[in-house]
């Protein structure tokens, strides 16, 4: 499967200013790296960690390709790498699944709407919902660490908006929130563009309004982190 | 608003009627006012963008007073939606006041009918999120992660400067030491000039200052030297200030004092 | 560097009596139970765990040659299989925080005396510094590679002496020991600050005693270990 990548990968001299290691070696050096953390690593601390003057990014191409149809997989999470089993041989790990936190159609509905309209504010997630965001919501999936807060919004009263994480990435299984399932096609309907509502239209939920002024703002900030 | 006829002759099923009903007694299983609509909705069996807003709003009025009639509470957010919905249903009946402003009842129709499409689009999409792979349940990481070990490495440096000024400390602490550290073998100059003053008055003939020292200081070098130097410093203050006269007849030779019998001016 | 393996690894047809998953879906599977597994397993765990019909120590042999030379490697740990980083790595697995600390006053007054009176007993140095020396600095600065052992002296006791090495003078920037400045010329260099004399203190030893700002500090630290 990855026969040209032997060629390039163990022999090549590099040129360097610091001697790196051959990269061959830089790709065993992330593969052990990847391998012993149970969280996804950042590029910047791949390459914290190895010696001076290696490529992480590129050693992670061939790792990648290496580990192509493998039972297990280098998998892109955010800005960081994680090594994950193949998603078809879950059925054999019934002894390490973990209780999956049963969670209310509020939250899941909740974090749908961060996710895909990111950065989102309380008012937001409200006027979509048409009901009121319970605390109780936000502050499980804050926990979760499946959200987290954004910048504010520059709008009065300053909303803080949400975020997803990493965390809910790499659950997920996403490379990034662009990634998300149907992402295309909803922008594409108009669906996740924050409408001006006309005036006289019922203002459900009870959340700190602040709904007309910051929907241009909030389109082009979208997945930006 | 009720005395509209067209409310209660729909064309509705049987089934639709049911499930209208059931609407009502299952309210607390909806997640407000907008979540209901979109349940009421699908009774159209027509894709969302082509909804009936006029026919929508006939049916969530009638489920109210349903409701009412049931005597169901209802919460404030579902009344409010009411009023919303039968002004919007004015709106959309009556023709179009010119010197009316704001928006139209057909804008007004067109929002709820986005917002019922928007629900449904992040429904579908809450749906396939959680249909996908999830970490811990159909992948799975590291069951066994390496801990890292956390090695503080401390490198400790000093500079040219450092080494010379701690040689230059160490140097002159050294010399400086006796005055604090060797109290017991030192003898001040004003203790040797304070002995000298007692004893001067009694030297009328030429005395070897050797004589001066006081007892037990004569006998370990240190003290020696030491007891020597304030008597020898202490005599030259004496001469200074006219009450002494000291002399050496050779090199090496003892030192001499005597009383000045005459003080200078 | 497993080109070899390829060939058999994912292809190779297999008779069975219980029509088991071919050789590379099992080597996937027993890569994926290893991975994820929180405790090393062994060969009849994951033979209860695969599919019927499937042989893991068929599979490990395959897995094993597979991570031959990788990053990590498929280690028997008892009678059970783990994945393990590969042991000339395990340097990455130690985050090293280099810190830079200025050597202490009583090693540098250590090293100053080294420097000037090599080769130098620790008797001499505790004589010069006027108090023990203690065990720590002198290690400290052998393990610095700043001094040495030097020849024994030929007193009584032969006791050890220390010298400062080539790595020191280095360090410096002098081409020999011989080189450093003697007091005058400390005070030359301002390095030695003259001052009057208190009046009325005695004046002991030589003539050219400075008492320099230093001492009521000096006088403290003479206690200090």
């Amino acid at each position: 499967m990855s026969d040209d990548l032997q060629a390039d990968g163990d022999e090549t001299p590099r040129e360097s200013l610091f001697e790196a290691p051959p990269m061959g070696e830089q790709e065993r050096m992330v593969e052990a790296i990847l391998f012993a953390s149970a969280e996804p690593v950042s590029v910047r601390d791949l390459n914290d960690r190895m010696p001076h003057g290696c490529d992480a990014a590129e050693a992670l191409v061939h790792l990648r390709k290496r580990y192509e149809g493998r039972g297990v997989q280098v998998t892109k999470v955010g800005d960081a790498w994680a090594i994950r089993t193949a998603g078809d041989l879950g059925f054999l790990m019934q002894r390490e699944t973990v209780e999956q936190r049963k969670l209310s159609r509020a939250a899941i509905e909740t974090l749908a709407i961060i996710a895909y309209h990111q950065p989102c504010t309380r008012a937001e997630i409200e006027e979509i919902r048409g009901v009121a965001v319970s605390r109780g919501t936000i502050d499980q999936l804050l926990e979760m660490e499946w959200i987290r807060f954004g910048r504010r919004r520059m709008t009065p009263g300053r909303p803080v908006t949400f975020v997803v994480t990493q965390g809910f990435l790499d659950h997920f299984g996403l490379e990034s929130a662009r990634d998300l399932p149907g992402l295309a096609e909803l922008r594409a309907a108009g669906l996740l563009e924050s409408r001006a509502l006309p005036s006289g239209a019922p203002q459900l939920g009870e959340g700190d309004v602040d709904l007309d002024e910051e929907t241009d703002e909030g389109q082009s900030e979208l997945f930006e982190d | 608003m009720n005395d509209d006829p067209s409310l209660f002759d729909q064309p509705q099923t049987v089934e639709d009627r049911l499930a209208a009903e059931a609407l009502v007694v299952d309210v607390d299983g909806f997640e407000g006012p907008l979540d209901l609509l979109l349940n009421m909705a699908r009774t159209q069996k027509v894709d969302l963008r082509k909804i009936s807003v006029l026919e929508l709003s006939k049916q969530y009025l009638a489920f109210v007073e349903k409701a009412k009639e049931l005597r169901i509470e209802l919460a404030a957010d579902y009344l409010v939606m009411a009023a919303w919905l039968a002004f919007l249903k004015s709106r959309l009946l009556l023709p179009p006041d010119p010197t009316e402003e704001g928006p139209s009842g057909e804008d007004l129709a067109a929002h709820l009918a986005f917002q019922l499409e928007r629900l449904q689009a992040m429904r579908q999409a809450a749906a396939q999120l959680m249909a996908r792979d999830q970490l811990g349940k159909d992948f799975f990481a590291r069951g066994l992660p390496e801990e890292m070990t956390r090695v503080r490495k401390v490198t400790y440096t000093a500079t040219l400067i450092d080494l010379m000024q701690g040689y230059a400390r160490i140097r002159t602490r050294d010399e400086f030491r006796p005055f604090v550290m060797d109290r017991n073998n030192v003898f001040t100059m004003e203790e040797a000039l304070d002995r000298l003053r007692g004893m001067i008055g009694f030297a009328g003939q030429w005395t070897d200052i050797q004589s001066y020292l006081p007892e037990g200081w004569d006998g370990d070098p240190v003290r020696w030297r030491s007891a020597t130097a304030a008597t020898f410093a202490a005599s030259l203050q004496l001469v200074k200030e006219g009450h002494a006269e000291i002399k050496q007849s050779d090199l090496f030779a003892p030192i001499q004092m005597r009383r000045r019998e005459s003080p200078r001016e």
